[in-house]
């Protein structure tokens, strides 16, 4: 019988299995289909202080290999959040969950964080600080190690939960931002988010996307991710999770190897709505076939 | 309504009925049985996103899908054969108890199909149903033998005037007496037709990410704040609709 | 009949179609498959003033939908293109060849590029100032907007042939460094470069490359290319050579309404030696559809 | 020798001889005749990069393949069936003019299958051919009768003494005369041959790109230089190979 527990921050996942913010909604669509306490945990939509609509539609378009999205943060504000959507996961997700937060201003990150200190079901903070589609804010601190370190600075005076900081490929020294939070006090990190991308449509000539860019993730993106959480990982002492085009069993371990404590599956989600739940069952299969007995002993294990 | 399944179904018949409009029908055991103005959503090998197609025509164990061939995606659909891996029961369709006593369905180009369903389904019910299905021209049309032999009133509109009535769907609307509409067709046609008719209910389309409300891909904003095209949708009421 | 005629730095090209240097050796491989005076013209091996062996095997490895590589710029040194390569070139090729330079030092390039105006068969000479896999040099002068533009200004002095500069995508703002190089004088821009990637061996646990990271090039990486050629030829007004993951006729044309004057095929060649051949005949036929009738009129076209 | 070509090939047959060794049996007309250690490239739908295979035998419109799965590509390739992207006429292979009056062939697991072309071809010409197959264990054996068939002296060994001579491919040779050895296998075991024999050929695996010598990506050095894997190998003469 194989391990696949990991510990991040403090508590025990049952595996490094995490649907990835944005992918999975508050987790409803997915209950239906099968039990989420199968899950190590799941992150939930990135949720703001105010409710968003987010941007125009078109808001996807297929890559190559990928999708292409410009949703722009819609959310019901964290208030509707903490009413209707948390009691009603409570119903099927048992877990703790990890909510996602993003913001346009400091204060805004404060605000949200403060009012998650008081959900019990709340087990993490994943702080977005590289969402592409957003103007002003969002990526805007993601890419700049200065306000990357002050966004973790002063959600960590505040929150009463780890804090785990989502980062943005979208720079030249992804390291060096890494670092900047860690050192601002951060509990964790998770990456890559999406990477910005465009595609046309030839008979309008124009983009597909109503918000021209947007934010690029699925399978293509798979060897940069894994790059970014290798150099990171080898970089911070703090736990790192790995996302950016998992689609398999061995996709996990790979970011694993790469120095992953966690592993967030993302577009897969949307492409193949049991694609978690496929993941995790076939996790030992693959595991044996690897020899490997416990997925917490080949964190960071490629040499 | 049952959940959301995935299926993989055989490929009975892949065939073009215009140069650019395909039939695909597709058979397998456990196909749920869905409502028209419901869709599905296509695993195309070689397409990360899936591709979603209304129904039009359901039997026991076997869909009939209506789509056209607009870019890279469709046409890899175009040419494909065996098994293909499909996602059913997805979104809300027409609402048949809002039906009346004269009910006027109305479709433009590829947004014909799932009215074929929905006649079926009324005539079912004995409703009385009269179809406007709008084309460019003759040899764009396609499955009008299909809806006269439903036993529905069939009136055919083209923008050229190739054959029957000449000019847009809502030309031949204003002869007509009706108390409600179902449509699908372009946004243009559809605002069109509930400026006429001031009633019915619209099926729209969106680009999606996933087809089953996770991503908010294909939201819009309707009277009634933000909603998913693919979830709470595609089929809206026109009173709904922020034209 | 439909034009496909593009001016690049002040030379006609019968097409904008253009192998990429790195998968298209110096032509010979390729002269033996099809009549490459077919093509706009081609970018020869990155060359540099010294001999180099490049890194160690192995070298290649499978991305998603993409390659890739970490050959580390091998090639027989300036002297020997000069004196064996071009000559051998001139009997299939009778265009002007772009001639494509790596260095590791401001004077290593200028050096190459003075031997290069002695050679009448090179058209333009691509300054490669982004190679992700060596170290020192390649990379650290394109992903710095200062060394970039003292790179460029360099080899403009001495040089008697258009530059191009070949930009970086592992940057966070290519637009700020592709006006450097406007500013300092380069004739024209190529991008995107291969995207820092990485793969890991599940069974032996550690990286695939040799070189631990690579380049990913392929058509994973297209949406993220088109982005970013789309962002720079919006800001700088010298022409702009677009690549990344082209591998057909509707990529080329995709390309030029995001705003390239001509398109490089790179990976492309290597997955189908005819790639190149094949899409410049595919050209008519997708023009025709979507209703181009002179390339050159399109070019950045997407509105 | 005639230059790369690309053909799509039919997949006639695509087994197991093993648990993870499978013959791939490809027909189709204009296949050029190869020689024994030349490889062909396969494109593998759902994979980026084709995956060189070398040739284990060669009729008229008929080539035989035989490949390991290893990989997610590989594991794709024995599931495939219809027809196949291949690039035909890769490499240099053995130089059979360098055959002496004892030639010995030695390759070990998945490196034999181009030593069954290579001795059919001595035998051709009349040269004495000793094989010198090395596995693994005794389930791993394939393609032992198809070599004796051709009439040449086969010699089995396996680690585990399961079969044949127990230990090494080098434990075998020390028993036999030869004057000439053409070689396939790992590296260790290339290397072990050639410390013995100080003669023959080597065929090279390495990771390639394009596999016909434009990117560069397996090049090694050599006693000459640099040297690609794929164009100027993959079999290079023991004395080239700095071991």
């Amino acid at each position: 019988m194989v391990d696949t527990k990991v510990k991040l921050c403090g508590i025990t996942l049952t595996n490094p299995v995490i649907p990835a913010s944005g992918t999975f909604g508050y987790g409803e669509e997915f209950a239906k289909l099968y039990d989420l306490n199968l899950l190590g945990t799941f992150s939930f939509k990135g949720t703001t202080l105010k409710p968003r609509f987010g941007n125009l539609s078109p808001r996807i378009a297929e890559g190559k290999n990928g999708i292409l999205n410009a949703v722009g943060l819609q959310n019901p504000g964290i208030d509707q959040v903490i009413k209707v959507e948390l009691p009603k996961m409570k119903k099927f997700f048992k877990k703790p969950v990890m909510a996602n937060v993003s913001g346009f201003s400091i204060d805004e990150y404060v605000s949200v964080v403060k009012k998650l200190n008081k959900c019990p079901q709340v087990g993490w903070i994943e702080i977005n600080i590289s969402c592409p589609n957003v103007h002003g804010g969002g990526m805007a601190f993601g890419t700049d190690a200065k306000n990357a370190a002050l966004v973790t600075k002063s959600v960590k005076k505040v929150s009463k939960k780890p804090i785990i900081v989502k980062l943005s490929p979208n720079v030249t020294n992804i390291v060096e931002i890494a670092k900047a939070c860690e050192k601002a006090g951060a509990d964790g990190l998770s990456l890559i988010n999406t990477i910005l991308g465009m595609r046309i449509d030839l008979k309008k000539r124009s983009p597909i996307l109503k918000n021209t860019f947007g934010g690029y993730s699925g399978d293509a993106v798979f060897p940069i991710a894994l790059r970014m959480v290798y150099q990171v990982a080898h970089a911070v002492k703090i736990p790192v999770i790995g996302m950016g085009g998992v689609s398999s069993a061995e996709d996990v371990i790979e970011m694993m190897l790469a120095g992953a404590t966690a592993v967030e599956i993302g577009s897969a989600n949307l492409v193949d709505p049991y694609a978690s739940y496929k993941i995790i069952k076939d996790l030992p299969r693959v595991m044996s076939h690897y020899k490997i007995k416990a997925l917490k002993e080949i964190i960071g294990g490629c040499k | 309504m049952p959940n959301m399944k995935e299926v993989i179904l055989s490929i009975k018949e892949n065939h073009p009925l215009t140069s650019d409009v395909y039939r695909l029908v597709l058979t397998g055991k456990h196909i749920d049985t869905m409502h028209p103005g419901q869709f599905v959503n296509l695993k195309i090998p070689g397409c990360y996103l899936r591709r979603p197609i209304s129904i039009c025509d359901m039997n026991k164990n076997q869909l009939t899908l209506i789509y056209k061939v607009v870019g890279k995606g469709t046409d890899k659909l175009s040419k494909l054969r065996g098994e293909i891996n499909v996602l059913t029961n997805l979104g809300n369709g027409y609402n048949l108890a809002h039906a009346k006593k004269h009910n006027l369905l109305i479709g433009g180009g590829v947004g014909i199909p799932p009215l074929y369903f929905l006649a079926k389904e009324l005539k079912k019910q004995k409703k009385d149903v009269t179809v406007i299905l709008g084309f460019n021209k003759k040899n764009e049309l396609f499955y009008v033998d299909e809806f006269k032999k439903l036993g529905v009133k069939v009136i055919v509109t083209t923008l050229d005037g190739s054959v029957g009535v000449k000019g847009l769907v809502t030309d031949a609307m204003k002869k007509l007496r009706y108390d409600y509409v179902y449509a699908c067709g372009p946004i243009p046609m559809l605002k069109a037709v509930y400026t006429l008719a001031k009633v019915g209910e619209y099926s729209l389309e969106e680009r999606m990410g996933c087809g089953f409300g996770a991503c908010m891909g294909c939201t819009i904003k309707t009277e009634e704040g933000a909603k998913r095209v693919c979830k709470d949708g595609p089929v809206f009421l026109g009173k709904e609709i922020i034209w």
